[in-house]
């Protein structure tokens, strides 16, 4: 570094030397980025690109695990970019939640790289199938990990073009018209939010997370309560909250499975980590002020979203009723600034990343094997599969929050919330039993039709059913991705302490943002 | 000055919004390109404008003589066109293929993924 | 469009562009300019000339793959950031080195191929999507 | 055995589980012999826990915990005393003989492996749930078994009635676990607990928390929709459908005791209170009456015995609202005989349908010459359920009979209700015994056989069981209620049983009565029947409403879906925008938003800042430029005057930011628009834009007003945030560093590539997301490459 002219100027830069390991908060995201550069360079070479995916995933998951272990240990790890003083550069800055997130968010994606293997055609890579998902999951990575809100909006975009291409990958018209309205829908989701972030700066002149959580407090109410309920605007329709969520019931079902899959488990949780971190995180006070919006969000989603899961027969789309019912949990969650209820809100995002992925799966094996979208056309697997049978069935139980699979745990988390909280918490607790009911009807109703009804709707005098068609080497490898992912969820469901703590830490981190200010470094700044 | 941009914003605005709910797919993207320049010139105004210097360095100096126009809401917009036109280029390419594989430039007549006559859940255990 | 006016000043006013283009891009750091403009500059070059051209003819002189570029240029600057992994500061940070050429000083800087890497990557995608749109047969894009 | 206390506790729960997982494989491996293989499991359970009985009878209780989730101070708590001793006994006991018995039942069955596995983990859950210290871990333990019942009724998966019966069991037990959650969660809250072994003495916390009664709606909800109180009996005898060795174990002797055994674990916590008596004799003597008179409407074996044991459920939940000494000794010594005669006599049905081919009672006679075993089985069983003496009903009997008599004219009516009760039960049970037995003989579908050895083994032994224990009533007054009653009153029970008949106690004419009226039921029982029968064809049925409940709600659940998701994007639209209005416009609205318009000394109202500084006329006139540019587009009448327009809006835009110093953003702004211009022209030429924009009057009107209620929302918005001052520091640092430190005189630029150059790096990954994202849709523009 010259040190000409800097002399009379207060510091600038960073001077202490970089540790190696805050490099993992960065690596998740340009291992990613980088990854689909190179597939795009290396365009045109067959069977390639799922090895480098595959590959470029591991890592990732590798440096997330090496960042989950380092926050633990030391507390949110932060890195500014070019070596810029906070707030002037942009600062990666990782906690509990985010890392936990990022984590998860990679153990989805490698799963759908080696699912996706199976029904895959040469011109799928060619159009930049792994390219996409490694874009895609850049683009989430980011969002978990940024500690910077214009930041934030690049990798939310980053995230959507990733997903429009994956949506139309295959460009059947089915998928032209979910593309549409997906399209439209979250590229105005994201527009507003870049609409919120400029009167963000205009307010409060910066946009340095860690930096808002200071100036916060001493900005004007009304404007920063208005720009608050802009980003649960932008940030409701991304986790498709009621009556925000039209365009996913619209559009998840059209992409080949693999991306439905993938959608699920990352795009609406990208959103709600956001909410999760705004509204809790940043700007309290205005959430406190927004807390009847969110009850009422919450009741709505809680109430209204499993009963699509009841009436939809096309099993995509009920799967997808089943994601913005977990939503609904999210929001109540996000409702009661308590430990508890966001440890609650964490841990379910953090749940619904694997489980619903893991559903998807199974559904896409279900379809293959029966070679039917639609559950009426659907029967005879309990008979014919057993390994089938317990992937769906424990998958189906995770996300009606049946003890001891992994939903059990957030929502335990969230009624003890409710209960803790009275008053407003006890409609947020009726919600959530409503919630839990409804879903398990949904489920067993499909669980009864597909898995144990002997053969398809009204096909009389089917006893015996016929022998479901053999694997074929592509898709044993889906049917084990899909297992190890189910046996995962089964596993942190029934051992889950390490993702409770985690959880708990990471809710307490970030109600009481002292130390995430702190690792930003700008804590001696008095705002 | 500031707030007749301010109004400005809610000119573009208000316009995005209405071309935004036609029902003609091609109007809806002519909207979300105005609604994205509204946006880019609400972030320009809220960064509050100066009529001025542009933010370089002349030849020579440190730092500039006088004062300059805020150059930080200027490099966000420059991501944000960017961005927008990233968006606007696929919608527009999405439009098309809408257009030749449904026949619709009508966003009412895009009606298969979610299909109006679908049947009744069967009531049955 | 295709007239034989057009056809023989396409090349000229291509190579000028692409040219102009360039020198955009590497003034940027000090004057307007920039990556991005320098890119979408240089892709409309491409655009022009596969108007006048025809595409395939565009395709065989650039010989490298456009979206290949695009993604090189995603890989310059994500390298020109890794880069300060090697000053232990963080990613991104940058790195001046001056060559002292006789009698001027050529600045090189990370800064500088990370807007290269902009440059390139605007440049490839635009192109690759100017030339899909403009290509009426189905051909291997 | 050398093993520790902590190791056998958690062995008694954790081994079931682990069977349950091998089971399949060792049923494939050990065929036939597998039943016999896997009942040592519950049987070395059983005797475990007897080993442990010792240290119980003793006067102690065991506890043992081993962390699950610290993070929640949820150990696997275990917490044996006589209570939990009496139920796992029973659960193992029974259990044992439950996997003999369906070994044989089920020999053949394809999914024999499977029924094995189920069961053993219901087994496992049931033994968890009585032993659990943590109320959270009963809370998991009592769900599973619910899925586990769910699996097992719904074994016989191909028929509908199997299938119905298994969702409406689990929504309804679900209904009471997801309320059991909550009154979970409630009580720790107030009593800052899980523990059961802390909570039983903290008794007075909750019975004075103001939430008492929440808790306990909360609690009797759960104890009652799993135990099949009336009015959610009704999924009980439907979940006869399952095989009868599950119809045997879970649902008469276990599993539908789970919500007894709850109301007992609470006796300490929530009983004693007037509201806590008066619903249990409430809820408790209808479901008595209305399962004893059901049962004697049946035919069916199982059914009559279904009934029955919702019955004797409610039974059990009136002596527990009883709460006095003699009503829980009478308690805990019902649940054993009823545990023993009932799961006897449930084996004995399936015999007799293994045997004879149908269980229709009308159908069946005269089996007590072919099926000698099994008779003896039955009678052994009947015998208990009559309460004669020397049996352990009898015991029951007298405990229950001296808990209300001596009272009030209440406890009367009370006395009056169970008597009744009882002398129905034992009419059904003389029913089921006799003519099916000592009957004439009848015609039957198979040629009646003996069932084989397995199948005898349960109901001889567990018949037995109930004599012998009715021979030692010192044993049972010492070793049983002393220990179950200080568990669950806090003091043990002093022990009044006896051998010897004492004639001129009132309980003994009481008990004379019973006999004699049970008789006449049993001599009667076809006339109350036809009676019954006429009345149930007019009663609404809680089962018939549960069709019409669940069709009801698919039905609403798929207009509601429909209405919300019609596939409409206008709409959709026209949705997000209003709520953009609101978030807009409520949170200025009540926070006071508006209140920069009042005018102040220093700077004025806000007219004077709209004109100060004036823009100049230039200035002006890129305005003016923006606005018609954005009305050109609104009233376009072809497509190229559309993108003409689009074009002027955007160069007036670019002109705006070059007036105000911003030459980066004008050239890039003006280079966008015209790619944009001639991208739209390219791709538009092949589309057709409708030259008038159809919209009726009524869209125009709403679509107008949202428009420009979300644009006057958003300048306002914007002018609040202006009227304060911008807190400037980035710009001033940029400004400071850009040539010194940075290297670059266009700060913008430099902030571009260096200061947020890590924004860069993700705008270019959407630029060539982008890129695939086009070549993708584009590629396959015509049919034929869709193959590829």
């Amino acid at each position: 570094m010259e040190d000409t002219a800097l002399s009379g100027l207060p510091p600038a830069m960073i001077e202490t030397a970089t540790a190696l390991a805050d490099w993992l908060v960065i690596l998740p995201i340009v291992l990613s980025l980088m990854g689909a550069a190179l597939l795009l360079v290396l365009r045109g070479q067959k069977g390639l690109p799922v090895i480098v995916a595959a590959l470029v995933v591991c890592g990732i998951i590798a440096a997330d695990v090496g960042l989950l272990l380092r926050i633990l240990e030391t507390g949110p790890v932060s890195m500014t970019m070019g070596r810029w003083l906070p707030p002037f550069g942009i600062a990666l800055t990782a906690d509990l939640f985010g890392a936990g997130f990022a984590l998860a968010a990679a153990v989805v994606t490698l799963a759908v790289v080696l699912y996706a293997e199976m029904g895959r055609d040469d011109g799928q890579s060619r159009d930049g199938f792994h390219a996409m998902v490694l874009l895609l999951l850049g683009g989430v990575s980011g969002a978990f990990l940024t500690g910077d809100l214009f930041n934030l909006y690049v990798w939310f975009e980053v995230t959507l073009i990733a997903s429009f291409g994956l949506i139309v990958l295959g460009g059947t018209p089915p998928q032209i018209d979910g593309a549409v309205k997906y399209g439209f829908i979250n590229f105005l989701a994201t527009t507003l939010f870049l609409l919120a972030l400029g009167l963000t700066y205009g307010l409060l002149g910066t946009l340095n997370m860690a930096d808002i959580i200071r100036e916060a407090p001493s900005a004007d109410r009304a404007a920063l309560t208005g720009i608050a309920a802009l980003l649960l605007l932008a940030f409701g329709i991304k986790a498709a909250a009621f009556p925000l969520n039209a365009w996913l019931p619209a559009s998840y079902h059209t992409p080949r499975l693999a991306v439905s899959a993938l959608f699920a488990a990352l795009l609406t949780k990208v959103g709600a980590y956001a909410l999760l971190r705004t509204l809790i995180a940043l700007l309290p006070q205005s959430r406190e002020l927004l807390e009847p919006v969110l009850v009422i969000l919450a009741v709505a989603t809680l109430v209204i979203a499993p009963l699509g899961a009841i009436a939809e027969t096309n099993l995509r789309r009920a799967a997808g009723f089943f994601v913005i019912s977990g939503i609904g949990a999210i929001l109540a969650g996000i409702a009661m600034p308590s430990a508890e209820g966001v440890a609650g809100a964490g841990v379910y995002i953090f749940h619904a990343m694997l489980s619903v992925a893991a559903l998807y799966l199974v559904i896409g094996i279900i379809e293959v094997r029966t070679g039917a979208r639609d559950t009426r056309a659907m029967g005879g697997l309990y008979a014919r599969s057993a390994p089938l049978s317990i992937l769906f069935f424990g998958t189906i139980l995770a996300l009606a929050g049946v003890p001891p699979f992994l939903g059990f745990w957030p929502k335990l988390l969230i009624l003890q919330a409710g209960v803790a909280e009275g008053g407003m918490g006890w409609v947020l607790v009726s919600a959530l039993v409503v919630n839990a009911v409804l879903v398990l009807i949904a489920g067993t109703r499909i669980w009864a039709h597909i898995f144990w009804r002997n053969g398809p709707e009204g096909v009389a005098g089917v006893n015996e059913p016929l022998p479901l068609p053999p694997l074929t080497g592509s898709g044993r490898l889906a049917m084990g991705a899909t297992a190890v992912l189910t046996l995962i969820v089964f596993a942190i469901g029934l051992w889950p302490n390490p993702m409770l703590t985690v959880g708990q830490a990471g809710a307490v981190d970030l109600i009481d943002t002292t130390r995430y200010v702190q690792a930003v470094g700008l804590a001696e700044v008095t705002p | 000055m500031d707030y007749v941009l301010a109004l400005l914003v809610g000119v573009f605005v208000s316009l995005g919004v209405y071309l935004l709910l036609s029902r003609s797919v091609i109007r809806m993207i002519l909207g979300m390109t105005i609604l994205g320049n509204g946006v880019n010139l609400l972030i320009f105004t809220a960064g509050r404008v100066t009529r001025g210097v542009a933010p370089i360095v002349p030849v020579g100096l440190d730092t500039p003589a006088g004062p300059i126009a805020n150059p930080l809401p200027q490099a966000l917009i420059l991501t944000a066109i960017v961005i927008g036109f990233s968006m606007f280029a696929f919608l527009l390419v999405l439009a098309y293929r809408a257009y030749q594989s449904l026949d619709a430039d009508n966003t009412d007549r895009m009606r298969l993924a979610e299909p109006d006559n679908a049947p009744q859940p069967p009531l049955s255990y | 469009m295709n007239t034989l006016l057009f056809r023989t000043a396409a090349p000229l006013i291509v190579a000028t562009m692409l040219v102009f283009s360039v020198y955009i891009c590497l003034r940027g750091h000090n004057e307007p300019g920039g990556g991005f403009i320098g890119g979408l500059i240089a892709a409309s070059a491409i655009a022009v000339y596969g108007m006048a051209a025809g595409v395939p003819a565009v395709r065989r002189a650039l010989k490298l793959d456009p979206m290949a570029i695009a993604g090189a240029g995603v890989l310059l600057a994500g390298v020109s950031g890794l880069l300060s992994l090697f000053i232990e500061a963080p990613f991104l940070t940058s790195i001046w080195l001056y060559l002292d050429l006789g009698e001027t000083v050529v600045p090189l800087s990370t800064p500088l191929f990370f807007d290269i890497g902009v440059y390139l990557t605007v440049f490839g995608t635009l192109s690759a999507v100017a030339l899909a749109l403009e290509s009426d047969s189905e051909e291997d894009l | 055995m050398g093993l520790s206390l902590d190791a056998s506790i958690a062995l008694v729960a954790i081994a079931p589980f682990v069977a349950a997982l091998l089971a399949p494989f060792i049923h494939s491996l050990a065929g036939r012999y597998s039943a016999w293989i896997l009942a040592l499991v519950p049987a070395g359970i059983f005797m475990l826990l007897i080993r442990l009985g010792e240290t119980v009878i003793g006067g102690g209780t065991l506890t043992a915990a081993i962390d699950w989730v610290p993070a929640y101070g949820l150990t696997l708590g275990f917490f044996v005393d006589g209570l939990s001793l009496v139920f796992a006994l029973t659960i193992a006991g029974v259990g044992t003989l439950i996997l003999l018995y369906a070994g044989a039942y089920l020999r053949g069955h394809p999914h024999l492996g499977r029924f094995y596995a189920y069961i053993l983990a219901f087994m496992g859950a049931m033994l968890g749930l009585v032993l659990a210290d943590s109320m959270l871990a009963l809370f998991l333990f009592w769900e599973a078994t619910s899925v586990t019942s769910f699996l097992l009724i719904g074994f016989d998966h191909s028929r509908q009635a199997a299938r119905r019966a298994a969702i409406q069991a689990l929504v309804i037990t679900n209904i009471g676990g997801m309320a059991l959650l909550v009154g979970v969660i409630l009580l720790q809250h107030v009593g800052g607990t899980w523990l059961l072994s802390e909570l039983r003495d903290m008794g007075e916390v909750a019975r004075g928390s103001g939430l008492y009664g929440v808790l306990l709606a909360l609690f009797l909800l759960a104890a009652f929709t799993k135990s099949a109180q009336f009015p959610f009996h009704f999924w009980l005898p439907n979940a006869m459908e399952a095989p009868t060795p599950v119809s045997a174990f879970l649902h008469s002797a276990t599993m539908v005791q789970a919500g007894v055994y709850l109301l007992l674990r609470m006796t300490p916590v929530l009983g004693g209170t007037p509201v806590w008596t008066g619903l249990l004799l409430g809820f408790g003597g209808v479901t008595l009456i209305w399962g004893a008179l059901a049962a004697l409407r049946e035919t069916d074996l199982k059914q009559m015995l279904a009934q029955t044991t919702i019955g004797s459920l409610g039974l059990l939940v009136v002596l527990i609202g009883l709460a006095t000494e003699a009503a829980i000794a009478g308690a805990v010594l019902y649940f054993i005989a009823h545990a023993c005669y009932k799961a006897g006599l449930f084996m004995v049905a399936g015999a007799v349908d293994h045997g004879a081919g149908t269980r229709e009672i009308n159908a069946l006679g005269g089996l007590a010459d072919k099926m000698p075993v099994t008779f003896i089985g039955a009678a052994l069983a009947v015998l208990s359920m009559l309460g004669l003496p020397l049996t352990l009903g009898y015991f029951a009997k007298e405990e229950m009979y001296l808990a209300v008599t001596g009272g009030d004219f209440g406890m009367l009516a009370v006395l009056l209700v169970l008597v009744i009760g009882n002398a129905l039960l034992a009419g059904v049970g003389l029913i089921v015994m006799i003519r099916p037995f000592l009957g004439d003989v009848v015609e039957t579908p198979k040629a009646v056989h003996e069932a084989p050895i397995a199948m005898l083994a349960g109901p001889i032994l567990l018949g037995g069981v109930g004599v012998v224990l009715g021979l030692l009533p010192d044993w049972l007054g010492h070793d049983v209620l002393a220990q179950a009653g200080s568990a669950i009153l806090g003091q043990g029970i002093e022990s009044h049983l006896s051998l010897a008949l004492d004639i001129t106690s009132p309980l003994l004419w009481l008990s004379a009565i019973t006999w004699l009226a049970a008789i006449l039921v049993f001599q009667k029982g076809h006339v109350i029947r036809a009676v019954l029968r006429r009345f149930n064809a007019v009663l609404p049925s809680a089962d018939r409403m549960f069709d019409l409940v669940m069709f009801g709600l698919i039905r609403f659940a798929a207009a509601v879906t429909r209405a919300l998701h019609h596939g409409r994007l206008e709409y959709y639209l026209a949705l997000l925008f209003m709520c953009l209005t609101l978030a807009l416009f409520l949170p200025m609205l009540m926070l006071g938003g508006f209140d920069w318009m009042v005018p102040t000394a220093d700077l004025g109202d806000w007219s004077k800042r709209l004109v100060l500084p004036a823009l100049e006329l230039h200035e002006w006139g890129v305005v003016l430029l923006a606005v018609l540019g954005l009305l050109a587009v609104l009233i376009a009448q072809s497509r190229l005057v559309a993108i003409l327009s689009l074009g002027i809006q955007g160069t007036a835009l670019a002109l705006i930011f070059l007036l105000f110093g911003a030459p980066d953003l004008a050239f890039t702004q003006l280079m966008v628009e015209i790619l944009s211009v001639v991208i739209l022209t390219i791709v538009m030429t092949n589309l057709k834009l409708d030259a008038r924009d159809h919209r009726p009057f009524e869209d125009w009107a709403r679509d107008g007003t949202i428009a420009v209620v979300c644009g006057a929302g958003l300048s306002l918005l914007l002018m609040l945030v202006l009227s304060g001052t911008l807190d400037d520091r980035l710009a001033e640092f940029f400004t400071r560093t850009s040539v010194p430190i940075a290297h670059g005189a266009n700060i913008v630029n430099v902030i571009l590539v260096d200061y947020r150059g890590f924004d860069t790096l993700g705008e270019i990954s959407v630029v060539i997301g982008a890129g695939i994202a086009i070549l993708a849709l584009l590629r396959r523009r015509k049919p034929g490459s869709e193959a590829r």
